[in-house]
């Protein structure tokens, strides 16, 4: 599945600095969807390549970080259960406290 | 008293002209400004657009706190500090220039630190609360005392090349509690004196909040109410996000919640997140 | 002159340290803002914040060309200019403002209106150009003059709650004449003064312009080019738009023009348009 | 065809003062498709409810106004042959020449 995963507000530093992956995620077989919660576990080998404890904790995201799924809170899309589509934009961002 | 009535003076209709031509805004939305009162807490980088445009626009009355001296290597972005203020308080130096561009609205200084022991005295005073600040314990306790004085908030804050901006705590909507619960890891925490920013981007931000607390004050157009503003300056790009709405379980402001303005006194906001309210400044190894 | 060299001085370390700070940013994109130069056309709504942060941050050699005077109706969004300048040109308050927060750097002031006659001449001396100017003949000259010359052109424009900005003329990228071939009929070309703006609305575009000039002379990022945004700040939406490329018919930059120096002097922007280049102030009749 | 047609730096005066107009619009019979011609005819006759050359010229935007398909600038989509797809947002934005 073709998907666009992006990252901000810092978390780009635990990918190489890299903002935004294009990047096709293979379905788990006999899984017929993929959920965020494969996603994650999928950048968390794929995508993360230091301090991953600076982007989750347990099978979620850390405190601080905000889930987008097309430009929307994934607290309204279901969390770690919402299903992904091809071409789905899925964004990482870190709150930011400076001023 | 009259300056601050509905009858508008024909130096005030000098003044304000290019925004009571606009049907959308005219005399009514004006008087309302004029009107209102706006909190800024912080004068530092997002502080100094935020405050420059709400003195101009006409704020009746506007409160600056902020514990902090004007400091050489806050000049880059902090642009309503003159060089002839460093060393000197920065709300001395706001107040004066905010003075300077708009002299007929009132400015009120707060020399201090914001704490929880003058935070409920202090924000009572305010319409509208800006969050011009660069840490996360004064976050949670601003948007917590927003909470329980049942004050609007919009909230920007700026790091390296990237922005972010919502209101919280706004007609029903989420507050700070509602989106992050728990406070992220210390090491999550970055400053913009640890780690840098590029001094236009609290600029935008800072203009912004201007913009969000006017529509609020004026009662024009649509806050960024459950929604946040998301920049990147250095790829432009802007993305306006939906968020979650006001959460039933938050802590703060959520259904069943016991939060009251005794347990804000008593909450330990530095404990916490683990980090200090009013951060010792760093001392630059560069020199 | 070694204050404009490589070499950055300890003073200047420490003013500039939260932009050295940044890993995509740092000594190299520092050095290259202090030895650029940017000139700013029109010194009022979008070019009060486009100073002040271009100073701020550094930009060694900043010019200024404005022929008005400061007036009380400027005030609610010209944030560069304080009460006591009202009556004096905008130049001279201008530069005054962007010395105090910065005295390290050259402000150099033209206090005229930019005409055909003049312009070669005035911006032969800069790298990049920032149009904060409030007509339609302007932007055509400027962007006319911009292609005679091979300078990039941040360009800003806000009127009522809207705003709009994007960079022309940059690597190979279209100029104003590629999008706009045909120049409005007068009847759609409204200015601030006729029309009237809500302060911080160009309080956002001149930091996003300043923003692009900073990128573009700090070689960092990506700058607005072959993007238009589109800022409704009322509704609080932001779009970032994919724009047309350099015409091959573009009658200023394309294949085959001939458009020269000795034309851009001979051309007639104010027939052009029809409209004039420095409106006469319009009288209010509401005092 | 359900369309987003949105009008912006004050061309939204020409129409009631209503920037965002979610509109159904029927195709001609016979056509197959809906083009950006076809759509300007359709405002013009349903939308704009003054000063029409204030928007259009001939057939098509008068000078100074840009027209924009899911956010992209018609003349790189083909202009007046530009064709519609159901559920497209198309911008008309004056510029502005303010500050
Ligand atoms: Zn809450
Ligand atoms: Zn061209």
């Amino acid at each position: 599945m073709q998907l666009t995963v992006e990252f901000g507000g810092g978390l780009e530093l635990l990918c190489n600095s890299v903002k935004i992956h294009n990047v096709n995620v293979e379905l788990q077989k006999a899984a017929e969807k993929l959920t965020m919660k494969d996603l994650l576990a999928w950048i968390r080998t794929n995508l993360i390549k230091e301090r991953p404890e600076m982007f989750m904790k347990g099978d979620s995201v850390r405190p601080g970080v905000l889930a987008l799924v097309n430009d929307c809170d994934w607290e309204l899309t279901g969390q770690l259960d919402t299903t992904l589509e091809e071409k789905d934009v899925v964004v990482f961002i870190s709150t930011l406290h400076g001023g | 008293d009259s300056g601050y009535g509905h009858d508008l003076s024909p130096q005030m209709i000098y003044r304000y002209s290019r925004q009571l031509l606009l049907p959308s805004f005219g005399v009514q939305a004006q008087s309302k400004l004029l009107k209102s009162s706006i909190l800024v807490v912080g004068a530092g980088g997002l502080g100094s657009p935020a405050l420059l445009y709400l003195a101009a626009c006409g704020v009746g009355h506007l409160g600056i706190i902020d514990h902090d001296v004007v400091e050489l290597n806050n000049m880059h972005r902090q642009i309503i500090h003159t060089e002839r203020f460093i060393g000197q308080p920065k709300v001395r130096s706001a107040a004066a220039a905010c003075r300077s561009i708009n002299s007929t609205i009132q400015v009120v200084e707060y020399q201090e630190p914001l704490r929880t022991s003058n935070a409920l005295e202090i924000m009572s005073k305010y319409d509208i609360i800006v969050d011009a600040t660069d840490n996360a314990p004064s976050r949670y306790m601003i948007s917590d005392c927003c909470v329980v004085l049942g004050k609007p908030l919009v909230s920007g804050a700026a790091l390296g090349f990237e922005g972010q901006l919502t209101v919280y705590n706004y007609n029903g909507g989420p507050c700070y509690r509602c989106l992050f619960p728990t406070p992220p890891p210390t090491t999550a925490c970055q400053r913009c004196s640890d780690s840098g920013v590029l001094g236009v981007v609290p600029g935008i931000i800072g203009c912004l909040q201007a913009l969000e607390a006017i529509k609020i004050a004026g009662e024009v157009g649509e806050p960024l109410s459950g929604r946040m503003l998301l920049l990147d300056s250095l790829s432009g790009r802007i993305r306006i996000v939906k968020i979650r709405g006001r959460s039933l379980q938050c802590v703060a402001c959520g259904e069943n919640t016991t939060f009251s303005k005794l347990q804000f006194r008593e909450f330990d906001y530095e404990n916490f997140t683990q980090s200090p309210l009013t951060p010792s400044p760093l001392k630059l190894n560069l020199l």
